[in-house]
């Protein structure tokens, strides 16, 4: 019942919100808008009731997965909890329902909150200029692209080409071809990190941009990382990092400090601004101080004027790349970000990272008889191991082990990402997660892997549906219900 | 520490299972140059009592519409949103989830997502929606991408001058690096010459995009606009006002091809401008070539009706630099808030928030143009919940005079960059008028503004 | 995983909330309490984490079944929607924060509220003095018997009976027991309905109260409650209406109408503030003018005074019964109920009613053939089937209906009350329930009562536990999980 | 019509089948002259936008906690609720379900009970709890009608004079009529001596009931009480303040027979006065004549651990005039918010809240006293975290002082009738310190009030 449509619910007139009649004199539309301009007939939106609507959906929820209820092992997407909290703070009277284009002198509350955000992000990444603005990781990294783009042809540079390795997140070639630039995929070392041999070779008066994800997506802190920038420097680019992983090195070391010249961070992962079943994140960055002033409009500033009133003000960096968005950015994500720092402090902070990174290597330690992981002997805050042996020694693979997880209750982990590892299992615990859990979690998978393989290909077995055809859904894409 | 679980004694009970003397050693790949030899310099960790005492301070020192009557406009509405919204939107099964990669765990958020896209596709008689984008703004730049895909005209498109300027702004920065052409036809009296769009389009433009209802609040000729568009083989891109569409013809109706918009209006609290909504959707034929995340409907092994991430493919989690786009994250949780918002209204509540911001907007734009000293500009053009006002005494008089009095009205134009010469656009303020305001409301901005 | 108990989770120094260190010069404990006084250790609670608490709850959550999520046809107990809206605004600043000790003249708000809660409630009885205060329709009953008791007094008559009719809910007994009067049960007639002869018999002046559901709980309207209340009155004695059934005549008929002196009003049911899984409720009372001296203390009154300030005053009664509670009433609870009454007005209120009783009779129509209702043609807003045929035909019991539904995603119907009705099946829709509910639900009956009797006996089958065993229960209880 | 499902299609629909022609006619049993032959008089219908605001102009026409600094008591009191408890109480599952008779669909309930039930045995040390009372005052006439039937004697109890005085009220109302003396030792030094108490003690009493910490913040001497009470074969009833047993030594310790309480401070906001949380614990041997619900453990038909609802053979609806109790609902949303508070508090948590509110109280109620015109009452003896001032002004003179400077102290003791002369109960003003407060408040609070 929960899974039948809303659309078939509905019946001609039933309500589901009622507005009052106009108070004022009310015109004929056609004397209002011509007639032309008007709509013919209704918008065919379905009719129920609000019952209907919340029996609907809060069934329909129950049918996710998500942190609230189950281990959420999820690689690269640092599935940690949410705190309550910040749900409530977000939603308090004065920030969430301020107006952006209110007087900011009625906005200094939220105007100080973000300028305080500004400045916890710099010193946390260790570059001094912040934006806000960016609603996502994956355009913190476009706007940045953007911004080393405008730096360079400010200086009458010409470089076109950006470096990335091979196990990068999608979203960094995919940035870098939105902004222009030209992509190069260097290849990754033995040991899973980048190959200073190869990187050496791409370096040139062309390069603008390498981009890195350090940790990098194997869990690997990328231990020559200064050099690594030195050779960029060296000819002429910028390092760009993506903070997709900060959650490993929080307080201990810092992108500003290893060499990066710019960095976006995920606060719905790093801190806690909930996923949201996909969304809204926030991707805030940070760059150094002569790529400051060609931000995206506006920063935040605090004025020199001793007044409450005007103390902080919104400004358009002098030489800025223009707007990437409306308005200032992901603000009810950024609040919750900030609700977390304030609440953690530096110590806190770094105790995230130092958990983080303790279960992982312990979760990594139980289950590396029968999920080795290839590179590394300690990783950071996540792991990837790889089913490869088990696939070809009796054909189970990263999916099936995946898809079996789900009948006990815990989330499958990230499989076949990052490309450079076979039959990749990609696990990040989190600091949220008690060593019980970790303990059960390890336990269950020692479970699957004696199963049979038959049986394991046809898992998920207790979940409301069994695995889907996603060819079927690609050959001929239903995309709504109802087409005409 | 708040949000961890394991004890002193547990910490050192895994540290001996991995073999490590302790936690600092698991970071030995960090090279120790490269380490931060002091604490960071942030301020000190509050508890929950704490925080919410400091947030709630920074809170009061801002002025809200609960003490202020919200008449501000610009793409951001004080639409009024059903407690039923909320009470979907904060259940943890929801805003804890990820994105539903695994569908047998996320059904629930799954079909949720697609009965958005078919919401989306009856409010504008679209063939197909995806399950959101950012925001209004970057809506127009992704369209404008997606548009030169499909035309592979690639170096030019034409805008409206009378969209919103952030969203112009916007395009300008995702475009003006790359070669391509924007080029922004004035708008001078509140809206767009038809004629002055066909002079400047060519058989070289990917697309036009206008604004209807436009910055201003006034009405284009979107149809006229739209064959226009098509003579010159270009797309024509739509930016439409959700709760508008409760009235007005949909973009489907007169032949849009991309249909694209800001959905905070649908349910999305203001929250100081984000996170908002982007609302795309488009013709079937150019669905491989979207941008964003597509649910569709499939069968699993046992051939029980369910639905997936569909076309992954265009992504760029697997397509990397050919993707559609580069946008991994969306916005779902807010997606989640305009469906339940849409399913609550239906078909005769949607016409009913349109029907009275409309009826009471004119109501308030005629009471307001009789105050001597204060013109209702462009006042030869239909609008739908906005309209532009000035005041001899000049804007910030104005704001200022209705801000005494409780009112918040706006924004100035002349805080915007309109690229157009006008007077009009330095006096001008905008005024928006939700289904929230009140006749008594209204009233009593005339009269303190007369005084 | 989720019903392992909390104290499970515990772990020595894990914290699930922290508090900030004194900001005043700490002194040693024993300074400020003796140290006889003080705990000897500290208090052993468990030690768990904010994200044990909220996974485990939500967990456990999910193991009920509730309004918002199924059909609870649930007898008696008017288990209708909950609107959203009310949990919104019970919860505003402003409302939700109040000390009931603040200033009166910082209170004007919400007395006016709860003075338009007793107007409204005055004027749907037909009963003009109003209790907000009684925490529960069981302590309305309590309460209002008290104020009767008090009126003899005042009036030196001496009755020490309370009648109710067998088909009573279980309070009406308790409750006339704990205010020390003696209880006098009447035989229902062949109809349901009480039975004339056997109060005559009955009535004397002796007689303090008569206590009457009406619609009684066979859901049937005592058509001949005029005549009933005259022969109370003629016998010296006053009518109560049990309200637990006024969802199905509101705007219809008013208990002060057909002859009630004095009711209570159960919030929670036919107002809508929700059940809470057992509470908290509200019940507030109604009476007689000239009952209104001794209700309890204190009550809202408007002033003449013309301010703002001090329009609404609490006020005690001049011969009150006195306190029956701490402070003023469920307040949390009668703002929800007041929401409702403003959202719905007259006429929404009596097309509630006429929904409810639409509902029931179209339910108990299309079931008659399976599940015959012995008394009544037609019903009101919930009818009482009886399972006894069919027990006997082939051993299918009440119990084993409403727990086979359970399967099916529908809450049972009560059972085996009222006393009456043998394998009674106590079936209340409520007007939130759409006709494509009913005919499933009616659907669902149908094909149960054809499954094998086994097999129901030992229904639920698909539920997170089976019946449980109420016998080992009681006869060794196990109230809490750490005996000492 | 909001919350109504069917259409007047489908009405007509149903009432075919019914076989009647209207639904006027379905309410043909209610004789026509007992019918309301016009509309109820009652406010016209909302809608849910006006509803809210016309509910938020109530609600801003109280002052509340939040432009006020609040040190207001008397048995409510402003402790902090973490956001967690709002999280679990308002989710559907919880508060739409009904009372847990079901036990297959019900066992999100009672294991919650369960553990309810659990955590308060802990707090108290105490043997049984049930899953909650109406609230405080009620509890101790549940307690007085349980001590009566364990002892068989019904005609006298003995109350302590320092308890709530609407507490008392509460009893005398419950009591009064029935035959049975109240006898009440006057409280005239801040507590109860207990030399007086022993002196009107007798072996006709069924209980002794005190409240500690008293109404007016003090200690009082509840071990030597407990042991008078046995003394006379009398049951000890303590009414105690749950967040004090973070420091106090427990009920269960000193041998009190019934442990009762207000738990509103458990986190539920204060919300004028109610609902709130009557905690009922007792020693295991009375199990069998405690009002209101038990949870208890069992197994079910496979051997897994469940829970049902217990020695349902005690209550109304099987045992009727013969019940423990007439109680039938119980406050089941607000134990379950007690329920998450203890379990997050935990065994350091309690005792911090305990231990702030104490010595945060012991600094005010110093740096108060120091004020010329303001005196400590009762300063011989011990307190935990509320006291009573008196001004040599006049107590409405202090709280008007106290308010124009933003604070709300209270409840003034000449509210309230103590049943005894002292001047003292005339002049006092409560104040009640919460870990809420900080020393700044404090201190400005003492500033004001010196000015």
């Amino acid at each position: 019942l929960a899974t039948e449509l809303l659309f078939a619910l509905s019946q001609p007139g039933r309500r589901g919100a009622l507005f009052p009649d106009s108070d004022v004199p009310k015109k004929p539309l056609n004397e209002l808008i011509p007639q032309s301009a008007l709509a013919i007939q209704p918008t065919d939106l379905p009719e129920v009731t609000e019952p209907d609507v919340i029996r609907h959906f809060v069934n329909l929820s129950t049918l996710n997965m998500c942190v609230d209820t189950h281990f959420y092992p999820l690689g690269s997407c640092t599935m940690k909890y949410n705190p309550k909290r910040h749900e409530r703070l977000a939603g308090l009277p004065g920030i969430v329902d301020l107006h952006p284009y209110q007087n900011p002198s009625d906005l200094q509350g939220m105007l100080e909150m973000l300028y305080g955000m500004q400045e916890m992000l710099a010193e946390i990444s260790g570059l001094p200029a912040v934006s806000l603005q960016p609603a996502a990781g994956a355009q913190g990294e476009f706007t940045a692209l953007l911004t080393a783009k405008a730096y360079f042809e400010d200086r009458r540079e010409n470089r076109t080409k950006v470096l990335f390795p091979n196990s990068a997140h999608g979203t960094n070639p995919a940035s870098a071809a939105l902004a222009g630039f030209d992509c190069v995929q260097l290849e990754s070392s033995e040991e899973g990190l980048i190959d200073l041999e190869d990187l050496k070779t791409h370096l040139d008066d062309q390069t603008a941009v390498f981009m890195v994800t350090n940790p990098n997506t194997l869990g690997l802190f990328e231990k020559d990382i200064k050099q690594i920038a030195q050779m960029v420097h060296d000819a002429g680019g910028l390092v760009y990092i993506d903070g997709a992983n900060m959650n490993a090195i929080l307080g201990y070391t810092r992108p500003g400090d290893f060499g990066g010249d710019m960095m976006h961070f995920n606060v719905h992962k790093t801190f806690t601004g909930p996923h949201g079943a996909g969304g809204p994140g926030a991707g805030p960055i940070a760059v150094r101080d002569f790529l400051a002033d060609y931000l995206p409009g506006p920063v935040i500033k605090q004025t020199e004027i001793d007044s409450e009133e005007n103390q902080f003000v919104l400004e358009t960096p002098s030489k800025s790349i223009g707007r990437i968005r409306t308005f200032y950015g992901n603000i009810g994500i950024l609040v919750r970000g900030y609700c977390y720092l304030r609440t953690l402090g530096a110590e806190g902070l770094k105790a995230v990272s130092e958990n983080a990174v303790l279960n992982a290597n312990y979760l990594k330690i139980i289950l590396k008889d029968v999920l080795p992981v290839p590179n590394g002997e300690l990783c950071m805050h996540e792991f990837v191991a790889s089913a490869s042996k088990m696939k070809s020694e009796n054909g189970i693979t990263a999916m099936d082990i995946a898809k079996r997880l789900l009948d006990f209750g815990f989330h499958a982990p990230t499989v076949y990402f990052p490309l450079v590892v076979p039959e990749a299992i990609m696990v990040e615990p989190t600091e949220t997660e008690s060593k019980e859990t970790l303990d059960a979690f390890a336990e269950t998978i020692r479970q699957i892997v004696k199963e049979a393989p038959e049986f394991l290909h046809d898992a998920p077995h207790s979940t409301d549906i069994s695995r889907p055809d996603e060819v079927i859904a690609a050959r001929n894409p239903i995309l709504q219900c109802c087409e005409t | 520490m708040p949000y961890l679980f394991n004890t002193p004694e547990q910490q050192q009970e895994m540290l001996e299972t991995i073999g490590v003397s302790s936690v600092e050693s698991l970071f030995a790949t960090i090279p120790s140059e490269l380490r931060l030899d002091r604490k960071l310099n942030i301020p000190p960790a509050l508890t929950e009592m704490e925080l919410q005492s400091h947030v709630s301070n920074l809170a009061e020192k801002n002025i809200g519409p609960s003490s202020r009557v919200c008449m501000l406009g610009g793409g951001a509405y004080d639409h009024f949103i059903p407690a039923a919204v909320d009470e979907i939107a904060r259940r943890g099964e929801f805003y804890t989830a990820y994105t539903p990669y695994q569908a047998e765990a996320s059904q629930g958020s799954l079909q949720t997502f697609f009965e958005f896209q078919s919401l989306i596709c009856r409010l504008t008689g679209m063939d197909v929606s995806n399950a959101s984008l950012y925001e209004g703004g970057t809506c127009v730049s992704e369209a404008t991408f997606m548009a030169m895909r499909v035309t592979n005209r690639h170096n030019r498109i034409v805008l409206l001058g009378s969209m919103h300027p952030e969203y112009r702004q916007v395009v300008e920065s995702y475009l003006n690096h790359l070669n391509c052409e924007v080029v922004v036809v004035p708008c001078v009296n509140g809206c767009v010459d038809p004629a002055d769009v066909d002079e400047v389009m060519n058989d070289q433009t990917a697309c036009l995009v206008m604004q209807h209802p436009n910055f201003l609040g006034t009405l284009e000729e979107a149809e006229q606009l739209t064959e226009i568009a098509h003579k010159y083989g270009a797309l024509s891109v739509v930016s439409y006002d959700p709760i508008s569409l409760g009235l007005l013809k949909r973009p489907g109706d007169y032949g849009a091809d991309i249909a694209i918009a800001e959905g905070q209006s649908l349910g999305t609290p203001l929250q100081f401008g984000g996170p908002y909504l982007g609302l795309f959707s488009c013709s079937k034929k150019f669905v491989r070539r979207m941008p964003g995340r597509l649910i569709g409907q499939t069968v699993d092994r046992n051939g029980k009706s369910c639905f997936v991430l569909n076309l992954q493919a265009r992504e760029q989690h697997i397509r990397r630099d050919k993707a559609t786009s580069n946008i991994c994250s969306n916005q779902g949780l807010i997606a989640i808030r305009a469906t339940v918002y849409l399913s609550l209204l239906g078909k005769q509540g949607i016409r009913e928030v349109a029907n009275l911001s409309c009826q009471k907007a004119h109501y308030a734009a005629e009471q307001l143009s009789q105050i001597e000293g204060i013109n209702l500009l462009f006042n030869n053009r239909p609008f739908f919940k906005e309209f532009v006002i000035s005041c001899s005494e000049g804007p910030d008089y104005l704001l200022r005079k209705a801000r005494q009095a409780g009112f918040d009205l706006g924004p100035e134009l002349s805080r915007f960059d309109f690229q157009n010469g006008s007077e009009l656009y330095q006096t001008g303020v905008l005024v928006a008028i939700t289904e929230q305001r009140t006749r008594a409301e209204i009233d009593r901005l005339v009269m303190a503004l007369k005084a």
